[in-house]
């Protein structure tokens, strides 16, 4: 396998709704990509092949059947469950049907647990922690917190919000019964211009936290518009490190922004060193760890199975222990989900220990607490198939 | 008591700044026949360009020039293309909007990055405006400005509440209460007015009256666009500059003007206030369907039929009321709340 | 004669590709009456619209010597010429008012006409001064359009077919303001279908075939050439 | 209210009437080979449908639909070929309203969609063994149930016309839209509901699970469809339909309810609609909200306008650019959006007959034997215009590398050159380029023009003599 | 105003239109104030009246296009208000417009096709071709030969001569063959000649059936009617022969005028449709 060149399609939006994440993401991919190639266990040369997919399923498959044509054999994404969903869905079809031309899916950052769980497939492989396990370890850092009696849950209602809601309400109820659920609100996904209304009810409804999955702009307007009404409460969130919510989170949101990610943006060390080198080139952050998880579970893999056949290269793949950015990770063999520490972090001024500037506003992201892998993991009901 | 107040107070502003979005829209509309798809995109743009604007000059300065310079582009557009698709109709004319909205979004994100802009409002626009302070032995009180910590921080017995009006959402209120006075005196104590609707029907013969038409029409175009670039500039840094701002209040403009009744400013203003009550005031009511049967006696639970549609909460369907108001008046009162032509 | 006011050498006009008039020559003076008859399509109608600047038109057409030819329609309502059109062209959605109001151009200062000349000429408007335009009876329209170009305190007024639809004691007050606008010194260019009515109020004739004048003369000598009526006007 | 006095959208068929004279004596409607010979009897009316040259024309579409994809083979080829016959069918059912009913619809995905959802559940039902349906019929369920919601919701649609009927549909594409995330028992909520199409038994060794076989049964059902609406339009129906677009107030005195004729072809577009949709339930095997949100609605209409929709088979023409400008495009470049809508503008202003309309008027010269005289001026013009075209896309390429490529360096590739996008050079030879580009251009559309121009008048003068006699 | 039990259609009412005490108002302002007209089968009736009178708005009310506010309107016997345009034509009453009004993009003999189309029972049929339908075919082939159109058969409506338009807007009305004919203006813009030869058509066309026609030129209603009837401020003033109407005083009053219409009149007597001069 050694000198062979490995491309992986990258499937996601470069337009639309999404694309500032997707520009980012497809960047950090290529950059990371080359980062490998410097050397790598398998001695294989990666190429990332980007295609956009307008976050769109239909599209999705357009793109998956160009990429298959091209000769891809590896392709990732993670924008979107429902894409993510479609993906498997053709994935599994496509290798029924056509033995020998099998592709393997990289799941980056598509979260929802259903994915690894009742719709797990042999051929999917999720390099992101899914929204139960991050809702694990948010509600045992939670649990800890004292000055947390209501809480007010506010998520898009799309599946992805949905389950948000309904997790954190089963861990709470588990963790600290206590706690008071003071309302719960499910609203569009990316329509909404004025939260004013939902300030006003949480505030009504005097919930010293909110709970929120919401990205993008759902999440920088919920804060800011917190912010305006003089809302005081805390935000523990999935998403306010993707492109574009650090600027608008601004200084307003200081200290009371929480994150749970598998990384935070100060992890020092290697990790240090890429992500500044990520800014050099790009004057951008790099935050999408899961594009070195891939290609460090890709090589490994490929230098176990000595090969780069995706039949092979999937069974090696399963169950392998390898080293990546933020320690030692485990891809599960039983339901393909990445088993990898987890991180609260709290949105803050820069300081000597927390010193990356996120998106130059000079504000960052510092952790609060790390969990081991074991703390995070949600057991599985994949029934795998496996060929 | 003091929720109802900040509802009612989000709600009126909610609808103000729909209506500073809308009455640039329902201008051309009712003057030019044309349902402009890309107003929107114009708003997005006065966003933008005020952003850069202020940057260099200060946000005042943003304020005055990002809609002369949009209502410019604006009038520009009008008499390069849209007078041309004008000959054809009014599909083209929507076409052309359409098409419009496609290029304004990717020259602003090649221009200005796909990301959002750090669009911050001036420090007078920080504050808030005032507050309103709900305690329990001095009732229903409003302070100007920020009310003091020890207003708000419980004495004694019973926690007092505070909910703070932000500027930038008063300001709002107030620059839409102005294009409302504005517009109305320029569609009713002008002559121009008369002239633009009469071009609407018969353009060759206001012309042969001698009034100059294109120049008249290219004139409202640009100022409609001007309208919406300054509701741009508001809405820019009060919410966020971004490229889906325009995406995200697209279609609902069209809903404010239909509701109110097409090409009517009053029926314009109306909507905006009836759409942003009703975008907001349902969200604080958390109770469905099947609350309201089971409160009559009914049983109805998970697994009765219609359970899917029967749950759902107010608050979860207020953002598809306005959708619903639409549909509704337009099968009951087809020329809207206050309209005078069906079509 | 009177002095020229209008003078038309060699008109040409199309409408796209067709070519309808071929070469006009005609010339209005000052205080003037004149009827343009012709059958249907001979190109009367087009004439007055490309003296309007209405119609792509070649040659000149001369308004107190200057050229008007390839000037804007507004511009030329502007140098003092009105145009009542056959097909009315009133703006329905406007009152009666407001549709006056329209005819007086803007930036102009006040004309020999107000709205009470127009009502007590036509005390019908008056009753609907504030009814939409579109729903007044197309007697009513017709009478409004004359109104409405008469508010722009033109110097000449060229009508196209004013008579179409009137009630014949309507018709008649046509004729009764045709005269009033002589009296006041304003030049008329008629465009007609009814022979009574032209020959009665103006003072020459000119008729039209094929897009040409074919034939210049007072009425007497109209009534007299039966053979011009014959071969132009009536089969 | 008197009709005439207004700027109704009804009568914005008018709208997407070719206004240039040159296109006003093309009859709306029927292709261009249906012209029928006058004759002095009535009984001459007799319908022929193996007329020669319409043989003809049909006998090409379905070879065309036969040999495509032996053609092309990739498998992304095919799927491109499989979107293409379904957005025909869908396509064609959303003219019916736009180009021959003159309803301007802003939510027609609601019809294919949801008819795509039907299809689905009917396939998921077959699987489950619940439902005895051979899947080559399941397409006819999704048209059934785009017939069922059309007749549901046409119903308070289709009362009003005009601005009004635009605004409905609006809103209800909304509704439908948001309902679909709200409603996750029948829409599958966002990940949607996906299904197997090879299920059963295998008819004459058809499973359906290659592309390949699917796209036969596509190329069946759009031949079908596209014979079944293009009869449509010569039957009463059809014909009151142009009427009711054309006059909808004339129309009521004559015997006839518009709301009715709209509501009846309100329903057989939303049946077309839907098989369009089950189509598309087959194609992809999933099936979400997406199919019945505003951009697929949207995308109907910019396409129909752009193939032409006052021609039958404008929107074939739109189908077809449709699927390469969303699918093929986007994967060429980054700046297809900008493209997309600078070709809209500029189609709106210059062509408002759209792609169809290109073509009927240049059918018409060539009619006339006047196109050989003009080809060396298309020559001219497309030489220049290419140049222009060029030039003009190098220079977005670049912006837009520069903008979104960094991580590859300034270094890019444009259809096999390498270019330095930061380099003076790339710049001002693609400057220039333009320049000079644009100058010829100009030069040769004059001259075009101008040929044009004669030609026409020739032909204006030609019928009218041959009216004369 | 009158009973609402509808007498029932028995086909022998002496009349074939009848309007009883009509009432129609706009706001406020009352445009038909109790016109009342009984029009027998067969006969030929034109309406006078002055600008404004409401004769268009009478036809509107009769036509269905606008919704009576009290009275009654009978077609044979049957009563027709509150019914839609499309329900009184299928009862036999078709009209035409001040204004044509036709369906611009459609060729002639598309226009008349579609005129004849209910009438031959043809409904929303969407399973038959049109061409297939002989009997409707011939009968637009008819009409336009009638009107003198089938030289322009396939020209777009559109592209037509004013007069050319003027013709098919008779033709559509007539070609359904309805028993009952409203012509609104029907001579309107055109020249001496063409007047001349179009009440020829019209009388040809609407052989044998009931017409009604709203005219201002005197020579038409004279040389047409069997009987005029004069409106002024919505009510029938006169109903009578032509000579009868002539001489009526009232009628002169308010309509003719003295001395140019004294003229006309007299000029359209003596040759009805002749030279004008
Ligand atoms: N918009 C148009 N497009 C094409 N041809 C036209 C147009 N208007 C008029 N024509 C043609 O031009 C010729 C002259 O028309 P014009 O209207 O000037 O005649 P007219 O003498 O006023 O007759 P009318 O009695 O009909 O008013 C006619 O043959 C007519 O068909
Ligand atoms: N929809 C309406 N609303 C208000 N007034 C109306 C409406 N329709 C007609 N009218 C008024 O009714 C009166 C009668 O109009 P109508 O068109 O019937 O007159 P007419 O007798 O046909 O006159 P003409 O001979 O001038 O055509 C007019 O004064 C008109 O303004
Ligand atoms: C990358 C994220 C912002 C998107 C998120 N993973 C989702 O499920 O939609
Ligand atoms: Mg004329
Ligand atoms: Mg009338």
């Amino acid at each position: 396998q050694k000198g062979e060149t490995v491309k992986v399609a990258w499937i996601d939006p470069l337009s639309g709704l999404m694309a500032p994440v997707g520009q980012n993401q497809v960047k950090s991919f290529q950059f990371i990509a080359e980062q490998f190639n410097k050397g790598n266990a398998a001695g294989v040369k990666f190429e990332v092949v980007p295609i956009d997919n307008k976050l769109s399923p239909a599209e999705s498959l357009n793109a998956l059947k160009s990429a298959i044509d091209q000769g891809v054999r590896y392709v990732t994404q993670g924008n979107g469950s429902s894409v993510a969903l479609a993906l498997i869905d053709a994935i599994n079809k496509h290798n029924e049907r056509n033995p020998g031309k099998e592709v393997v899916y990289l799941n980056h950052s598509a979260v929802d647990p259903d994915l690894t769980n009742s719709k797990c497939s042999y051929w999917h492989f999720r390099l992101d922690a899914d929204t139960s396990m991050k809702m694990e370890a948010l509600t045992t850092f939670m649990k800890d917190q004292k000055d947390i009696q209501k809480v007010y849950l506010i998520n898009q209602n799309y599946s992805h919000g949905q389950q948000v809601a309904k997790y954190f309400k089963d861990a709470l109820a588990r963790k600290r019964p206590d706690v008071q659920v003071a309302g719960e609100d499910l609203h569009p996904l990316a329509q909404v211009r004025d939260f004013a209304p939902y300030v006003a009810k949480i505030k009504a409804s005097g919930a010293d936290t909110v709970v929120t999955g919401n990205w993008g702009s759902d999440l920088t307007l919920l804060v800011k518009a917190a912010n305006d009404a003089g809302l005081n409460v805390k935000f523990y969130t999935y998403y306010a490190g993707v492109t574009g919510t650090p600027t608008a989170l601004g200084a307003a949101a200081a200290g009371r922004v929480f994150q749970v990610a598998y990384a935070t943006s100060n992890m020092g060390g290697a990790t240090a060193k890429l992500m500044a080198d990520f800014k050099t080139k790009f004057n951008d952050d790099w935050y999408t760890g899961s594009s070195y998880h891939l290609f460090a579970l890709l090589s490994d893999a490929m230098a176990k199975a000595k090969s780069t056949d995706p039949v092979k290269v999937a069974a090696a793949m399963e169950g392998l222990k390898f080293k990546s950015f933020n320690g030692e990770v485990e891809m599960r063999k039983t339901d393909h989900q990445l088993q990898q520490p987890l991180f609260i972090s709290v949105w803050q001024k820069t300081d000597a220990k927390n010193n990356y500037s996120v998106e130059n506003t000079g504000y960052t992201f510092a952790e609060v607490k790390a969990y081991d892998a074991y703390v995070s993991s949600t057991p599985t009901s994949c029934q795998m198939k496996r060929p | 008591m003091d929720q109802i107040l900040i509802n009612l107070l989000n709600g009126f502003s909610s609808g103000l700044l729909l209506f500073m979005l809308s009455s640039g829209l329902t201008l051309i509309f009712s003057m030019m026949g044309v349902l402009n798809f890309a107003h929107a995109s114009f708003y997005m743009l006065g966003a933008y360009v005020a952003y850069s604007l202020s940057n260099w000059l200060g946000f005042t300065a943003a304020l005055v020039l990002a809609p002369l310079i949009v209502g410019g582009l604006g009038a520009l557009f009008e008499r390069t293309a849209l007078r041309r698709a004008h000959k054809f109709g009014h599909v083209p004319e929507l076409l052309i909007t359409f098409g419009l909205s496609y290029v304004v979004l990717e020259v602003v994100q090649l221009i200005w990055g796909r990301t959002p802009v750090p669009a911050v409002p001036p420090a007078w626009l920080q504050s808030s405006a005032f507050t309103v302070v709900q305690s329990a032995q001095h009732g229903l009180s409003i302070v100007a400005g920020v009310a003091p910590p020890e207003m708000c921080q419980s004495a004694g017995e019973a926690a007092a509440s505070c909910s703070r009006f932000p500027m930038t959402r008063a300001f709002m209120m107030l620059v839409s209460l102005g294009m409302l006075l504005a517009l109305w005196l320029l569609l009713t104590r002008t002559r121009i007015g008369l002239v633009i609707q009469a071009a609407l029907t018969h353009p060759e013969m206001a012309e042969a009256l001698g009034h100059n038409v294109p120049r008249v029409l290219m004139l409202v175009f640009g100022s409609g666009c001007a309208l919406a670039a300054l509701a741009g500039v508001i809405g820019g840094v009060t919410f966020v500059t971004e490229p889906a701002m325009a995406a995200v209040v697209g279609s609902i403009i069209f809903v404010v003007v239909v509701v109110g009744g097409m090409g009517s400013l009053a029926g314009a203003f109306v909507g905006s206030i009836v759409i942003g009550l009703l975008q907001t005031l349902p969200l604080t009511v958390d109770a469905s369907l099947a609350d309201l049967f089971n409160r009559f006696g009914a049983s109805v639970h998970e697994g009765s039929r219609g359970w899917p549609l029967l749950r759902i909460t107010l608050a979860q369907a207020a953002p598809i009321l306005p959708y619903l108001l639409l549909v509704l008046i337009l099968i009951f009162r087809p020329k809207g709340l206050m309209g005078t032509r069906e079509e | 004669m009177t002095k020229e006011l209008l003078q038309l050498s060699n008109v040409h006009a199309y409408y796209g590709k067709s070519h309808v008039l071929h070469g006009v020559s005609l010339n209005i003076g000052e205080g003037e009456i004149v009827s343009l008859l012709g059958r249907n399509g001979a190109g009367r109608s087009t004439t007055v619209k490309a003296i309007m600047g209405l119609v792509d038109a070649q040659g000149s057409v001369k308004w107190r010597g200057r050229e008007l030819v390839g000037r804007k329609a507004f511009e030329i309502a502007h140098e003092g010429i009105g145009y009542v059109p056959e097909n009315r062209d009133i703006f329905p959605r406007l009152t009666v008012g407001q549709n006056l109001l329209l005819g007086v151009k803007s930036g102009n200062k006040k004309g020999r006409w107000s709205l009470d000349d127009m009502f007590k000429l036509f005390p019908r408007l008056k009753e609907r001064e504030h009814t939409a335009a579109g729903v007044l009876s197309g007697g009513e329209q017709q009478m409004l359009t004359l109104c409405r170009t008469l508010m722009g305190d033109p110097d000449l007024i060229m009508i196209d077919e004013p008579t179409e639809g009137l009630a014949p004691k309507i018709v008649e007050l046509v004729a009764d303001y045709l005269r009033e606008l002589k009296r006041r010194g304003i030049s008329v260019l008629l465009v007609e279908q009814k022979l009574t009515i032209a020959l009665e109020v103006s003072e020459r004739c000119l008729v039209m075939g094929h897009g040409r004048i074919v034939f210049e003369g007072s009425p007497a000598e109209l009534k007299a050439n039966s053979n011009v009526r014959k071969e132009w006007l009536e089969v | 209210m008197s009709m005439a006095v207004q700027p109704d959208m009804a009568a914005s068929p008018a709208a997407i009437r070719p206004a240039a004279p040159v296109l006003a004596a093309v009859p709306s409607g029927p292709p261009p080979v249906a012209t029928v010979r006058r004759q002095p009897s009535p009984r001459s009316y007799h319908f022929k449908p193996w007329n020669v040259g319409r043989a003809l024309i049909w006998s090409l579409f379905a070879v065309t639909l036969l040999v495509v994809p032996l053609l092309w083979t990739t498998s992304f080829a095919q799927t491109m070929l499989c979107q293409m016959g379904i957005g025909i069918i869908a396509c064609l059912a959303y003219n019916i309203l736009l180009g021959q009913g003159g309803m301007l619809s802003f939510g027609h995905a609601v019809y294919s969609g949801l008819g795509g959802f039907v299809a689905i559940h009917a396939l998921n039902a077959v699987s489950a063994g619940s439902l005895h349906l051979p899947v080559s019929l399941v397409p006819i369920a999704g048209g059934l149930g785009g017939l069922f919601f059309a007749a549901l919701l046409g119903y308070v649609t289709t009362k009003k016309s005009g601005t009004t009927f635009a605004m409905i549909t609006l809103g209800l594409g909304e509704l439908v839209w948001s309902m679909s995330l709200m409603l996750p028992e029948f829409f599958g909520g966002e990940g949607g509901v996906s299904g197997n199409r090879v299920v059963g038994e295998k008819v004459f060794g058809i499973s359906f699970g290659p592309q390949i076989q699917l796209y036969y049964l596509i190329a069946v059902y759009c031949f079908v469809c596209t014979g079944l609406m293009f009869a449509l339009t010569r039957t009463p129906l059809g014909r009151m339909l142009n009427a009711v677009r054309d006059n909808p107030e004339r129309v009521e005195f004559i015997g006839y309810s518009t709301q009715r004729v709209r509501y009846l072809a309100f329903m057989i577009s939303g049946f077309f609609a839907g098989i369009a949709g089950g189509l598309s339930a087959l194609n992809t095997e999933i099936v979400n909200a997406e199919v019945v949100g505003a951009a697929r609605s949207g995308s109907y209409l910019l396409f129909v306008f752009l193939g032409g929709a006052t021609f039958f088979f404008g929107p074939i023409i739109g189908a077809v650019l449709m699927v390469v400008a969303l699918v093929l495009l986007s994967e060429l470049t980054q700046a297809w959006l900008l493209y997309l809508g600078l070709v809209f503008m500029f189609m709106v202003m210059f062509a408002p007959g759209g792609v169809a309309g290109l073509v009927m008027m240049n059918l018409r010269v060539a009619a006339h034997g006047k196109l050989g005289r003009l080809w060396t001026g298309y020559l001219a013009l497309a030489g220049t215009a290419a140049t222009v075209l060029l030039a003009a896309a190098v220079c977005i390429e670049m912006v837009y590398h520069l903008r979104l490529n960094e991580a590859l360096g300034p270094q890019m590739n444009f259809l096999g050159v390498t270019l330095d996008a930061k380099g003076l050079d790339a710049w001002c030879g693609a400057a220039l380029l333009l320049l000079t580009g644009a100058g010829l251009f100009e030069v040769s559309r004059r001259h075009f023009a101008q040929q044009w121009g004669e030609a026409q008048e020739e032909i204006e003068r030609e019928m009218k003599r041959r009216e004369a006699l | 105003m009158s009973s609402s039990v509808a007498v029932s259609s028995n086909g022998s009412s002496p009349y074939a239109l009848e309007l009883l005490g009509a009432h129609k108002r706009f706001g406020l302002t009352e445009i038909i104030r109790g016109a009342q007209l009984q029009v027998k089968p067969g006969e030929r009736v034109a309406i006078i009246g002055p600008n404004g009178a409401g004769k268009s708005t009478l036809f509107n009310l009769i036509s269905g296009r606008f919704g009576l506010s009290s009275g009654e309107i009978r077609l044979h016997g049957e009563r027709i208000d509150g019914l839609k345009p499309y329900e009184i034509n299928r009862r036999g009453l078709s009209r035409s417009f001040q204004v044509s009004n036709l369906f611009t993009r459609l060729s002639v003999f598309e226009n008349l096709r579609c005129a004849v189309l209910w009438s031959m029972g043809q409904r929303y049929a969407f399973w038959r071709f049109l061409s297939n339908q002989h009997e409707a075919n011939a009968r637009a082939e008819e009409v336009m030969q009638m009107i003198k159109l089938d030289k322009r058969r396939d020209q777009l409506a559109m592209n037509l001569t004013y007069a050319e338009q003027r013709a098919l807007e008779i033709g559509i009305t007539i070609a359904g063959g309805s028993s009952v004919i409203l012509l609104d203006e029907p001579t309107a813009g055109m020249s001496k000649s063409e007047t001349k030869r179009f009440i020829q058509l019209i009388r040809e066309v609407t052989e044998g059936k009931t017409l009604l026609t709203v005219e201002h030129d005197m020579g038409v209603v004279f040389g047409l009617a069997d009987r005029i009837a004069v409106l002024v401020y919505g009510e029938v003033i006169a109903f009578d022969t032509p000579d009868a109407v002539r001489a009526n005083p009232r009628v002169q009053e308010a309509y003719l005028g003295s001395v140019l219409a004294d003229h006309q009149a007299a000029e359209a007597v003596a040759q009805p449709m002749g030279c004008a001069a």
